[in-house]
């Protein structure tokens, strides 16, 4: 036997963050805010994640990029950031049946439906380096700071 | 003290072995004694050793809170080696190392003391850089490092085949320290044990210091234990990791915390390594024991800890960097794993120090401190018996945080 | 590996984590005004009970939030963690 | 059919053969054997011989508990120290024998057991002293060590996976079963791990039943509904070996059905843990009980009831339990003949069988295989021989309690059962079944169910009918002839009850001193059969009950685990994670020769180029930056965003100098200490906005600073309104340098780049490149310079046209070597060579950058108190060595004089200076500031070299190059 597992990546998207008191922010370009930790919102292609006491994530498709750099940049408060990081995260996919086999493998975190639903995201340990991982479709989203894409790639491989 | 040989051996198996005398005895706590030393590990029994050949010291009690020897002189790897980088450090384990040579005649006690030298496998070229470092300032004090090329590497270790030039971090280089040795450490606790019953010195185990005394002048005046208070003008501290578990009775306060340091061991093979490997690049070191068990350390776990365990992924580190060098172990099992805690300074450098308190002496900061036993327990030794300390072990007193005027090791200060 | 409930991820494993030392008491306001001794002993002394101590951990892998964490070294029990000092 | 492989019965499959070799004999077994059980139904009698008295010994158990015999595996899955009792059996093995030379039936080392009086426990301390000991190791190395090394790795894979549950159950027997479908059915996320082939336990030996059936259609049911729920994991030859903290147990699954995969490793975080680990049965000490045909009765039931083998022809059975005359009867069942059940209890009594209660085995007789036992009343009295081959065992039996230990629980004595028994629990779990001391099988359903129930709150479910079997035992820890002879408590390691006398004689009779004397449950059983049996001999020679003498600790593994399923995927290229910039892949295909410099970021070292030496390249870069124009990849260098009203002061919180005076587009380089006042990092930061700052950081250090400015926010300043960004992977710099770098960069901008209107340190925003870029006029290298930072995707594009707009001015890409020969000349602090984590600013020569006057900074107060106590340091000096053609080598020490003494400085870095045209260093002197002038030696161990001490600074002291 042999694990059903297709992998994509790695890729660039459009990836904002969101740094401070959300309140400075109210811009319709973004999804709903997320109302638990560790939980995303979607709307048009967007994905809007709460993953840290005053941090949030928004990751678009690439093509959204000079769009929402128009809009969110200009933002200037004395409470909140907002940051283009785009270049620094690499996306991968994991796909097929085994994929869950895959993602416990690469990360110690639960991700057991019961325990982490449709719309939870976490940042996480992803072989041994900080990764961001969401759940796509049937299979896993799996980000990580995109010097580390090579190292990933080679792990993700080893996973046969 | 029934002298140790080939002949009493077998004279004693005429009588099936039933004439051996005991190697330590067990006696009646007395209400006072000249000095207490707290703690019959490494430390506390090579320091009563010192005190009663060197200084003529007899009317000494070492407590035990436990059974003796079954501190981290029970739960080290045995690695024996002055490979230090300052001026400060590098005589004393040089001389650490010189008197671990000669224990076995010493104590009449085989220690089954093996020479065999270290050889660290370099991986970066930084290691490469501080290894040179050590190597010259080392030469200075006695202690050698010899360079040494990957193929002769290749052929001192056999089974080190990984490291390759497509390997994950390519050996780049090897330093050889033929001073460093292994031994038995059992037989290393033991046969100090034997050796100070023999000169009078009490050894009480399952005798736990629940506090240390002092008098109306602030000075020592003894130690409370479940078995009474036993009074003395001079208490010395060698209880790795409870050494402020103690002080603080006294109302010392030390620049200490009690981390966990794990090591294991592998099914025994056939001889395959001769020497001790140390892999610094990757936070791995082995030798191969008489048995022919693999004995393996890593790093230490993050945070205090007086637990003697095995935090599962330092332990998968550990076992992950030496599979990279050795990838044929990767059949080999792991037969044992244990864990010994310890204290370590805020400079990480060993304090065998005055304090504070007069008449209270401590011994303490040992990481990796089975090397030191000899030396160590020779300093506390001199320093409880003259008041002064030893010039080895002067720069590890604790006035020097005072200052802070650290002694810097390994380049760092512990975490803050 | 300890098992960290972080008070806005959950509970999370220890390699997710980096450790950050002793949780030393508040850093004085003004250290010019605290003697020598005083200072040394803040510095480099931590507490070193055989029972809870108080440490530091950063979330580092995950929300990225420094954490206290009052954890007992005789057992590794998890008694309190709490955002900040 | 192999010779003593019973006509039926047995879990084998009888229709297919499986052949292997044992020492080049062929032979035959079947699908669900063992190794051992295929050895014993072809009449093996002997497998091994002993580790230090060479004594022949067979198979004494059916499972983890073997505590005599081991063997190795030849050919391609070659591996040594197997237990037979538990690999499976396969098609191809080929087996050896070990530790017997010329063979195990004939070994030559024997002659060990005729001095064997010579060697009792500890001997080794005693002798081989003079004249020392390295005359003696390597013989007795030689004798060590049953396994031979692997040469090389192993044909496939290892992996790891995670996995969380609400429970794991370990172990399938009867109580491990039960509270599995309890708790599966119970809707819980269930794990269960069993080390056995199948399920089953001790039901797949013995004839029980449950709910008036042959239990095993119980198992096959329960098995059938786990196998159905998608709440429940369940593994077979899975054993979990370690408990950890905070409920993760390790478990290794040793066959999993995978291609190319060996084992498979599994980190369990379980939020309760049921231990179903059955019991394990002791073996009785008396002489000679390690002759081949000395079994564990339980071993001797398995092979009759689960493998359908018989173990021999005529049996005695030797019990101090009740659990042996069950054993007796399935002997007798299974055609063996029962010459005897020989019960030390004197008030035993079985109607049906052939008892003699009250009596012991005095010894066994036999040479190399056991032709008889010598028996005699325990009280003493008349002894008589009984004929047998097969001598069945049982000391009574030990709930298995490694798992509870390890998670920190307690144990307490129990004398009903005579055995150590789960006390009180440190983690969530709960202990069930014999692994309780809970023998009888009703137990075990009730207790497995029980437990579940009360975990998660359920009323107590209906359980499946079954009898308890009585178990009454009384303590024989050894029979009184052993004494004096060869009576074994631990046979792998050869200690025998008189070592155990002798250690505690001569004061080691501390239980875990005995052990580590006598090294008696040390081997690679880890004294599962034999280890209680030491405590209980103990006792009696103290006068001690055994609880008082207590265990020696349980440690990890339960049962040896290999390393490759520990480390899983981690070994190789993926040991440890590596970083590339945008231009990795581009500086390998140039033919650079890569370095793994700081946070593990891979770049170049220097770009050879045909027929040039190291110092060629090196000179060459290092030369082009000084009279012409080169770039360099800086993607790595540490860079964050600092926002916010407070950010200013959180930077001057941070970091020595002073940034309030900043204008906005401007920069100031400045030090990070730590609070212990030694510098941590350096960079340069620079004021976007009023409120808004670019600070850098040091490749190597990029994360920590990230980390420091946090903790500095979410501990201590928490009510500062300031945020950090990090910014290192989305802005990555390609570098211009040299004197011609002006003309180059303007080819690709149409910014200003005139000193006036962007002067040194200054910062602008722009298009380079038609790329979005800002651009910063820093100096690394001491030349002009200007970092050209843009988004990482962009880098690419940069780079190339930054080649191309500099082709005419020749210019050339470098590496951190040349790098580092520039810096040098320069005096510019280097993290690792001057910065080696004791030098504060001043020692460095560094003062101005300690803005005081500014108030507080985190270092300060110590920097202060340090210096306040006038205590000489060590200098930053340069180092000009006398002979301008040698070099110092890095890290060499200045002693006083050159002579061989404690030092007073050392090299911290040398190079070739290419505008001096000759070696030039930097170093650490002690009081280096006033010795400017001096003649000082570097102490090397075959000579020395004089130097001459000048001002760390060779090439442009007072910085025009860079400025103008």
């Amino acid at each position: 036997m042999a694990y059903d597992l297709t992998i994509t990546g790695p890729a660039r998207r459009t990836v904002f963050e969101i740094k401070g008191d959300p309140s400075a922010l109210g811009s319709d370009l973004l999804p709903p805010w997320p109302d638990r930790p560790c939980r995303l919102t979607r709307q048009d292609d967007r994905a809007f994640l709460w993953l840290g006491a005053h941090r949030w994530l928004l990751i678009a498709p690439p093509d959204h990029e000079d769009g929402l750099d128009a809009a969110l940049s200009a933002v200037h408060h004395p409470d909140a950031s907002v940051v283009l990081l785009s270049d620094s995260l690499a996306f991968f996919t994991l796909s097929g049946r085994d994929a869950d086999v895959a993602m416990s493998i690469a990360c110690p975190l639960d991700l057991h439906p019961g325990a982490f639903g449709p719309d939870a995201c976490a940042q996480t340990d992803g072989f041994g380096v900080r990764a961001l991982v969401l759940r796509q479709g049937d299979g896993w989203l799996l980000a990580v700071e995109q010097a580390y894409a090579p190292y990933i790639a080679a792990q993700l491989a080893q996973i046969v | 003290m029934a002298r140790f040989s080939f002949l009493e051996l077998a004279r004693q198996a005429l009588s099936g072995h039933q004439g051996w005398p005991r190697h330590w005895r067990s006696r009646e706590l007395q209400p006072r004694y000249d000095i207490l030393i707290i703690g019959a590990g490494g430390h506390g029994l090579a320091a009563a050793w010192h005190l009663a050949r060197d200084h003529g010291a007899r009317n000494i009690a070492v407590l035990e809170a436990g059974w003796l020897g079954g501190g981290n002189v029970a739960r080290n790897t045995v690695t024996i080696r002055s490979n230090y980088m300052r001026d400060d450090s590098i005589p004393f384990y040089v001389r650490s190392v010189a008197l671990f040579d000669r224990l076995t005649r010493d104590l009449n006690y085989n220690t089954m003391h093996s020479r065999r030298g270290m050889v660290d496998v370099l991986q970066t070229w930084g290691m490469v850089r501080d290894r040179r470092r050590r190597r010259l300032t080392m030469d200075l004090h006695g202690a050698t490092y010899r360079p040494m090329s990957v193929p002769e590497l290749r052929r001192m270790v056999p089974p080190l085949t990984g490291g390759g030039p497509d390997a994950r971090l390519p050996i780049l280089g090897a330093e050889f320290h033929p001073d460093a040795a292994v031994n038995r450490h059992d037989a290393v606790a033991w046969g100090y044990a034997r050796a100070i019953d023999a000169m009078g010195v009490e050894i009480h185990q399952n005798t736990p210091v629940r506090a240390i005394l002092r008098g109306a002048d602030g000075a020592v005046t003894g130690v409370d234990t479940p078995r009474g208070v036993v009074r003395a003008d001079k208490v010395a501290l060698a209880v790795s990791g409870h050494t402020t578990t103690l002080t603080e009775t006294a109302g010392l306060r030390l620049p200490l915390r009690t981390i966990n340091l794990s090591a294991f061991v592998s099914e025994p093979l056939q001889p395959c390594l001769d020497v001790i490997v140390n892999c610094p690049d990757l936070g791995v070191y082995l030798s191969q024991s008489d048995k022919g068990e693999l004995v393996i350390g890593g790093a230490t776990d993050l945070g205090q800890s007086f637990r003697r365990d095995v935090k599962q992924h330092v332990f998968e580190e550990t076992v992950a960097a030496m599979l990279d060098l050795f990838p044929a172990f990767r059949q080999v099992k792991m037969l044992r794993q244990w864990g010994g805690h310890l204290d370590i300074a805020h400079d990480a450098s060993p304090i065998v120090s005055a304090t504070d308190v007069p008449g209270l002496f401590v011994s303490a900061g040992w990481w990796g401190g089975y090397k030191a036993i000899p030396a160590g327990g020779m300093c506390l030794a001199h320093l409880v018996a003259t008041g002064t300390p030893h010039p080895l072990a002067a720069p590890f007193g604790l006035g020097r945080f005072r200052h802070l005027d650290y002694v810097l090791e390994a380049g760092t200060t512990t975490a803050r | 590996m300890l098992l960290i409930e972080c008070p806005f991820c959950g509970p999370r494993a220890e390699i997710e984590f980096s450790y950050g030392g002793p949780a030393a008491t508040r850093r004085p306001d003004d250290p010019a005004q605290v003697s020598d001794a005083d200072w040394v002993d803040w510095l480099t002394v931590p507490e070193n009970r055989a029972g809870p101590v108080p440490e530091r951990w950063c979330h580092a892998k995950g929300c990225g939030a420094w954490l206290t964490v009052l954890r007992d070294t005789r057992t590794h029990d998890i008694l309190d963690v709490r955002h900040g000092a | 059919m192999a010779p003593e492989r019973m006509a039926q019965g047995g879990r084998i499959d009888r229709d297919r053969v499986l052949r292997f070799r044992f020492d080049g004999r062929g032979m035959t077994g079947h699908p669900g054997d063992t190794l051992a059980s295929a050895l014993l139904a072809n009449g093996v009698r002997i497998v091994t011989r002993s580790f230090k008295y060479h004594r022949p010994r067979g198979i004494m158990g059916a499972g983890v508990e073997e505590p005599a015999a081991l063997a190795a595996l030849a050919g391609a899955q070659g591996q040594g120290n197997v237990v037979p009792t538990t690999l499976p059996l396969r098609d191809g093995l080929e087996v050896r024998s070990i530790h017997g030379w010329p063979s195990v039936r004939c070994d030559l080392g024997a002659v060990a057991g005729l001095v064997s009086r010579l060697i009792p426990a500890g001997f080794y301390y005693k002798t081989f002293m003079w004249p020392d000991w390295h005359l003696f190791e390597p013989a007795i190395r030689k004798a060590a060590g049953l396994a031979p090394v692997p040469d090389t790795p192993p044909q496939g894979r290892y992996e790891v996976r995670n996995a969380q549950c609400d429970l794991l159950i370990v172990g399938a027997g009867p109580a491990g079963l039960m509270a599995a479908v309890v708790a599966a059915r119970a809707g819980a996320r269930v794990m269960l791990a069993d080390e056995g082939l199948e399920a089953g336990g001790s039901l797949l030996a013995r004839p029980a039943r449950i709910d008036g059936a042959a239990a095993m259609n119980w198992v096959a049911a329960a098995v059938a509904e786990l196998a159905a729920l998608p709440n429940v994991t369940h593994l077979q030859h899975a054993t979990a070996w370690g408990w950890r903290e905070h409920g993760l147990v390790m478990v290794q699954e040793r066959a999993p059905d995978h291609r190319g995969l060996i084992e498979r490793g599994w980190r369990v975080r379980a939020r309760h843990v049921i231990c179903a680990t059955g019991a394990i049965e002791r073996m009785l000490v008396f002489p000679g009980n390690d002759r081949p045909g000395v079994m564990l009765a339980s071993a001797v039931q398995a092979y009759i009831n689960r493998w359908g083998v018989r173990p021999g022809r005529r049996a005695v059975v030797f019990t101090n339990n009740d659990s042996g005359h069950d054993v007796a009867r399935e002997l007798r069942a299974g055609g063996v003949e029962l010459a005897a059940v020989i019960d030390s209890r004197a008030g035993a009594s079985a109607d049906d069988l052939p008892l003699l209660a009250g009596q012991v085995v005095q010894r066994s007789l036999g040479w190399r295989g056991l032709r008889g036992v010598e028996v005699a009343p325990l009280s003493g009295g008349k002894t008589q021989r009984i004929a047998c081959d097969l001598l069945a065992v049982s000391g009574g039996w030990n709930p298995a309690v490694h798992l509870h230990s390890q998670s920190r629980g307690t144990l307490r004595w129990d004398d009903t059962i005579a055995a150590f028994r789960p006390d009180r629990t440190a983690q969530p779990s709960a202990s069930v079944g014999a692994a309780d001391g809970r023998f009888g099988l009703h137990q075990a359903l009730q207790s497995g169910a029980g437990a579940v129930a009360a975990h998660l709150g359920l009323a107590m479910p209906d359980i499946p009918q079954a009898e308890d079997a009585p178990y009454r035992i009384e303590p024989l820890w050894s029979v009184p002839s052993a004494t004096g002879s060869k009576a074994f408590v631990d046979l792998m390691n050869d200690v025998t009850l008189d070592d155990i006398a002798l250690a505690n004689r001569e004061g080691y009779g501390a239980v875990e001193h005995a052990k580590r004397y006598t090294t008696a449950g040390m081997a690679l059983d880890q004294g599962k059969t034999g280890n209680v049996n030491v405590i209980g001999i103990l006792a009696g020679l103290q006068d001690a009950a055994p609880g008082q003498i207590g265990t020696t600790t349980f440690r990890a593994p339960y049962t040896p685990v290999s390393f490759g399923t520990i480390a899983g995927g981690r070994a190789g290229p993926a040991l440890l994670p590596y970083r590339h910039t945008p231009l990795t892949d581009w500086h390998i295909a140039q033919g650079a020769v890569i370095y793994e410099a700081g946070a593990r970021w891979r770049r170049p070292g220097y770009y050879s180029q045909p027929g040039e030496s190291f110092q060629q390249t090196i000179d060459r870069e290092a030369r082009t930056v000084r009279q012409g124009v080169a770039i360099y990849d800086g993607a790595p260098l540490g860079l964050y965003a600092i926002e916010g009203p407070d950010a200013l002061r959180l930077i001057e919180h941070a970091c020595t100098a002073r940034y309030g005076t900043l204008a906005p587009g401007m920069g100031r380089y400045g030090l990070m200490l730590t609070e212990d006042g030694l510098i941590f990092d350096d960079g340069v930061t620079f004021r976007l906005a009023e409120d808004r700052f670019l600070l850098s950081a040091s490749t190597g250090n990029a994360d920590a600073v990230g980390l420091h400015l946090e903790k500095i926010l979410q501990i201590d300043r928490p009510d500062w309104r300031v945020r950090v960004v990090n910014l290192t992977q989305q802005w990555m710099n390609a570098t211009l340098c040299g004197p011609r770098a002006r003309q180059v960069l303007a080819r690709l901008t149409d910014m200003d780049l005139s000193t006036d209107a962007f002067p040194f340190m200054g910062l602008r925003a722009g298009q380079v490149a038609g790329l979005r870029s800002r651009v910063a006029r820093v100096s690394f290298t001491g030349e002009l310079s200007y970092e050209i930072n843009v988004r990482q995707r962009d880098l690419p594009t940069l780079w190339d046209a930054l080649l191309q707009a500099g082709a005419q001015d020749g210019i050339i890409p470098i590496g951190s070597e040349a790098n580092h020969v520039l810096r040098v000349e320069k005096g510019f602090l280097s993290l690792g060579h001057e910065v080696d984590g004791t030098v504060d600013p001043y020692d460095l020569g560094m003062g101005w950058a300690m803005a005081a006057k500014k108030g507080d900074f985190i270092g300060l107060r110590s920097v202060r108190l340090r210096r306040a106590s006038g205590l000489a340091r060590r200098e930053l000096v340069g180092l000009l060595p006398e002979d301008p053609e040698v070099s110092l080598p890095e890290g060499a020490p200045i002693t006083p004089g050159g002579r061989r003494e404690a030092s007073e400085g050392l090299v911290t870095a040398c190079v070739r200076s290419v505008v001096l045209d000759r070696w030039v260093g930097l170093g650490l002197l002690l009081g280096g500031h006033a010795r400017r002038g001096e003649r000082v030696q570097v102490r090397l161990p075959d000579r020395t070299i004089a130097a001459k001490v000048v001002a760390p600074v060779f090439h442009d002291a007072d910085g025009t190059r860079m400025r103008e």
